[in-house]
Parts: structure tokens; C-alpha cells; sequence
């Protein structure tokens, strides 16, 4: 195995160091090198680093670049550090969280429109594990929520545009066709019958 | 991924007995007016439900409760003073359009729910390092510190440091009273004389020495060695020699 | 560049998300494997972190294994993490530094007896912010302490001999033997009190 150059070596210490994102302009003014140059060591550091290689992947997360474990050695992990597995979003979080993250700044009393519910226990909830934050109160008092820059890292996003395209989860004409039915054809239906 | 929609539950109220959809229908072709109609009844019929299934977890939102909001949404608009002039000419066709609005949206937000929730599994496995930085990197360097305190604070400190302190206040802790030291002024007392009055033996002692000494002629009495007498409550105590305890004063003296 | 085997790139997963040294025994527990085959793949680490080859070094600290960054990159990391901070002392930290700058050096014991209390928290903190250093042990193995450069320049002295006269905070003027003696009996009845 040979070595790293020198600055791609430095690019990892930093890494190493910081628990938080760093964007390669910071890189580069703390090295005190040109962005070009970060550019190129960096490239080099991810091809190292790219997973199955080591126990470290470089990622690029919130914007930043960050050192993450190798999700192979999770369970050792947790074994090691004696850190039980956070558990897994429930249903109402993962709605309530999807309506935070594309229409933030967003407020209570929307999330609870969509929702149908008020959807208190989520926000509480998501608020605790640190993936909103509050932005503030509307006019008439509401709390307003984002996602928080612990979200981007937790879910692995290179900044909210990373977020998979809404119009995805665009409902097909079937859906629609489906709803229309089910609302109005019921009646008809047994009319019929 | 869709699941269909699912408007299944039995009704029992004032204007309507019958299945829920049904009655969702009646109301959008305008033969049951909404304003009529007991959304309450029919939340409390779900959530009955929802009990007898096991399942009360009234923070799942379904399509059925986004259903029922967007009709409390409605109704309560019909009953705004003076909206319902705009309302009543809301055609049929104008509610359905909002409610098929209001259920695909709730449907687009479940499903990205979805993707989030998975995609939140898929990420759990990478774990990041929260390590405090090295000590050599939180404390200043020496190239570039500059003064930030004064040295005087360090010589009176040490100044502090080289005053004795001062003797601890004992005020608070009670002086003991030795019991033998009682029965010996006693027993002295009596050597002297045959009898005595408490008071003028020993009213100027403080109030725990007098308990002790109080203590002290029990003990000779117990021993045989005095005897004492009170005429009156708080009245004037005498203290005598017992006749047989004076060989054994004399002794012990 | 080769890519580690995959028990060497998970004792490394293990050791980067640690912040205290790992004894090869934790790590075989963690990874369910035989001590030999952790000793094996440790010592494949080993060879790749040695200093200049990468951002990270493999270091050996107290019976344990940890991974550290390369000093080669502090200069670095200064610029883009430290936020150095000179927060007041505080009374316990007053009266230790000034016990440590008359008396230099001056062994943790002393200083417990002077002050009348266990000063293990001030010396430790004085210790970190480099102020004072040791300077040895004593021949009862305490740890003999002296102030650091440092601390004469964020005192602005040029030199021990530049410390204000205690005499000042005292009438008779004395030497360093007296002050210590006295400074010694006013702290045993400090100690009795």
C-alpha cells in the first residue's frame, strides 16, 4: 500500500478531527492552498476511501465533507460503545418529518391541516431527536420548524436538494381516479345494488 | 406502495344509519346538507373502533381522519356568519374537487413519509466520531498569547493563602457537664454541713450545670447518701445528709 | 492502493469512533473473534498508520490501541478548529496557580496542604489550559508541577522574577523558605478548621 500525498494526509487529519462537515473552501483556507489543489487531494482521499477499502468512507454531507465508519462494522460498534440502536422513525414521525422537509419553514397548524391530526407527538418528538428545529413563530403564534443540519447528516444528504424529488410522490391519475370513486361512487353503487 | 383508500364504518346517527361512505356520497350530491350532519359521532365511532381493534394510535394520521378534518374544515366554514352566502352557491362538484385535493395531498406527504422512513434504515449504519479536540488544540498557543491577566491576582492570592485563618467559632457547641464533677460538689457541700438550700448552693451556676447537679443528688439518693425536699412546686429545695449515709460520705469524701 | 482486510478495516471503524484507548481484548469482544486473528490484523493497521503515510496514526497509550491525527497537520487544524479560550480563573485556580509560580516546583501534595483542600480539579484544569506543567515526580511518585512559557506571557511577565512582591499582600517581607513555611502552617489550620 503506498501513502497518501502530503495534502490529501492533511485533508484526513482534519477530517478526523472535526465532528462537523467541512466544505472545501474551509479545507483549503486552513491548509492555506488553493481550492484547486483541496479539489484534487480530495478527489484522491474519496477513491481511497470509497467503501469495502477501509474502515472509513469519506462522505459528503450537509454541504461538507465528513469521515463516516464503515457501516460494516456497526454492530461491533455498538457492541464497543455499548449504544443501542436509536429506533426507527414511526409512521407518524416519518410523515410529519417528509411535510417538514419539503415545505420548510413550515408551521404547527399546517402539518396538523395535512395531517388530519395534530400531530403534536411527532414534532415533540422529532424535535427531541434533534431532526427539526424551530425557525421562529408565525403571525399568530404558531411554531415554525426546519430540518435541522443534524437531519442532513443523519440521513446522509448533501444538503436539502438532496432530498429525493417531490414530484416523486406525486399521486398517479390512478390515485386520483381511485379517491373520485371512493367519494362519489359509494352511493351509486348501492343504489344500484 | 398505494393502499386503498379505506371508508369503512358503520354509522349510527340522527339524519343517517348506515356506512360511512355512503353517507359521504349523500352529503357531496347535496341530500343530506353537511351542516346537518354529526362529524363528532362520527369521530367518536372511529375511535371506537380503533379500541375494539387494538389500535388506538390517534397520532397516525389515515386518509379516513384527513378525510373527516377536511369536512370539519368545510362545515365549519357553512357555519360562519355571513360566508354562507359564498358557500351555499359552492357547487357540489367544488367540495369534491377540495376533498380529493386534501386526501392527495395527505397521500403525497404518507408516501414521501415512506421513503424517509427507509431511507432513515439505510443510513444508521454509518456512525460519526464526537471526540472532544486534543488538548493541544483548545489551549492557547504561546507564539501567539497575549496578556490577559494580571499578576497581581497571583500575589494575592498567595497573600490570602499566607493569613492564617481565623480561630473556628464554637459558640454553637454545648459545654459538657461532667456528672462526677456534680456528686463531688455535692458530697463536698454536705461534708460541710448537714443541709443546704439548692439556690444558695448553686443558683448561680448556669441552667445545664444545676440539670447535672439536679442529676447528682438522684444519684445520692439512690445511694442512700441524701435526701432532699421540695414543700411547693418550684418552691425552695433542701438537700440533707441520710443519716446512714453519712459513714459512707465520710468515706468516699 | 490496496484495500485492508476486513477485520483491520473494522478494528480501524472501532477505533475512530472511540475517543479512548482499546484494548485488544475489547476489540476481539466487540468482533467476536479470536484474540490472534485481532493481534494479526491490528498489526497489519499498524503498519499502514505509521507517521507520513496517512492523515491518521495508530498509537499505543495505556495498554490500549488509539488512533490519533498526525501532528504534522496542527498547524492546520488550529486555523480551521481551535477557538482558544482565556476564561477568568477562579478562586481555587488563583490561589493553585500562585501556590505553583512562588514556589516552583512544587509537588500536588504540597499543594493540597497549602490551600487546605484536594486541588486535583484545579491542577487539572490549570494542567490542560497549559498554564503549568509538570516537571518530574517527586520520590513519593506525586507529580511535580512548574508554570509553561504560556503562562508568562498571558501574565504579560518577562520572567519569574517579574512576579509582584507577595510582600505586598503581606507585611513582613520574607524568603522563599519562610513563605513556604508559613504558607505550610497557615494551611494545616485550614485543613483542621
Amino acid at each position: 500500500m503506498s501513502a497518501l500525498n502530503p495534502l490529501a494526509c492533511k485533508i484526513e487529519s482534519l477530517l478526523f478531527l472535526s465532528n462537523q462537515p467541512v466544505t472545501e473552501m474551509a479545507l483549503a483556507e486552513a491548509c492555506e492552498v488553493d481550492l484547486e489543489l483541496i479539489e484534487e487531494a480530495v478527489a484522491e482521499l474519496e477513491a481511497d476511501l470509497v467503501p469495502g477499502r477501509r474502515g472509513l468512507i469519506l462522505r459528503r454531507v450537509g454541504g461538507g465533507l465528513i469521515l463516516a465508519s464503515d457501516p460494516e462494522s456497526e454492530a461491533a460498534a455498538r457492541r464497543l460503545l455499548s449504544k443501542p440502536r436509536t429506533p426507527p422513525l414511526t409512521q407518524a414521525q416519518a410523515e410529519t418529518l417528509a411535510i417538514v422537509a419539503y415545505l420548510q419553514p413550515v408551521a404547527r397548524p399546517e402539518i396538523a391541516r395535512i395531517r388530519g391530526v395534530s400531530s403534536e407527538s411527532a414534532v415533540g418528538s422529532l424535535n427531541e431527536r434533534g431532526l427539526i428545529e424551530e425557525a421562529g413563530r408565525s403571525r399568530f403564534g404558531a411554531a415554525i420548524y426546519r430540518t435541522s443540519p443534524l437531519f442532513e447528516k443523519v440521513f446522509g444528504l448533501d444538503g436539502l436538494d438532496a432530498l429525493p424529488d417531490p414530484s416523486r410522490f406525486d399521486p398517479t391519475p390512478d390515485d386520483e381516479r381511485e379517491i373520485r370513486e371512493r367519494l362519489l361512487a359509494a352511493g351509486e353503487q348501492r343504489s344500484e345494488a | 406502495m398505494a393502499s386503498r383508500l379505506d371508508l369503512d364504518l358503520d354509522l349510527d346517527l340522527d339524519v343517517f344509519i348506515g356506512p360511512f361512505d355512503l353517507l359521504l356520497s349523500i352529503v357531496l350530491r347535496e341530500e343530506i346538507s353537511l351542516l346537518e350532519v354529526e362529524l363528532g359521532e362520527i369521530v367518536a365511532t372511529y375511535v371506537t373502533r380503533l379500541e375494539e381493534r387494538g389500535e388506538m394510535e390517534l397520532e397516525v394520521a389515515t386518509e379516513f381522519l384527513v378525510l373527516v378534518a377536511a369536512l370539519l374544515e368545510l362545515k365549519s366554514r357553512l357555519m360562519l356568519p355571513g360566508a354562507e352566502e359564498d358557500l351555499t352557491d359552492m357547487e357540489p362538484a367544488e367540495a369534491v374537487e377540495e376533498l380529493v385535493a386534501r386526501m392527495l395531498e395527505y397521500r403525497r406527504y404518507r408516501d414521501a413519509g415512506r421513503e424517509l422512513k427507509d431511507h432513515f434504515e439505510s443510513q444508521r449504519g454509518f456512525l460519526y466520531r464526537s471526540a472532544p479536540l486534543p488538548a493541544e488544540l483548545r489551549r492557547v498557543e504561546v507564539e501567539t498569547a497575549e496578556k490577559v491577566y494580571e499578576a497581581d491576582q497571583l500575589a494575592a492570592a498567595l497573600g490570602d493563602l499566607l493569613e492564617p485563618p481565623p480561630r473556628p467559632d464554637l459558640s454553637h457547641l454545648r459545654a459538657t457537664v461532667s456528672l462526677r464533677r456534680r456528686l463531688s460538689a455535692v458530697r463536698s457541700v454536705l461534708l460541710d454541713r448537714p443541709f443546704f438550700d439548692f439556690d444558695d448552693e448553686f443558683g448561680k451556676e448556669d441552667r445545664m450545670t444545676q440539670a447535672v447537679t439536679i442529676f447528682a443528688l438522684l444519684d445520692l439518693y439512690k445511694k442512700g447518701e441524701a435526701v432532699w425536699e421540695q414543700d411547693e412546686s418550684c418552691g425552695p429545695i433542701t438537700v440533707r445528709r441520710s443519716q446512714p449515709g453519712q459513714a459512707q460520705l465520710a468515706k468516699t469524701a
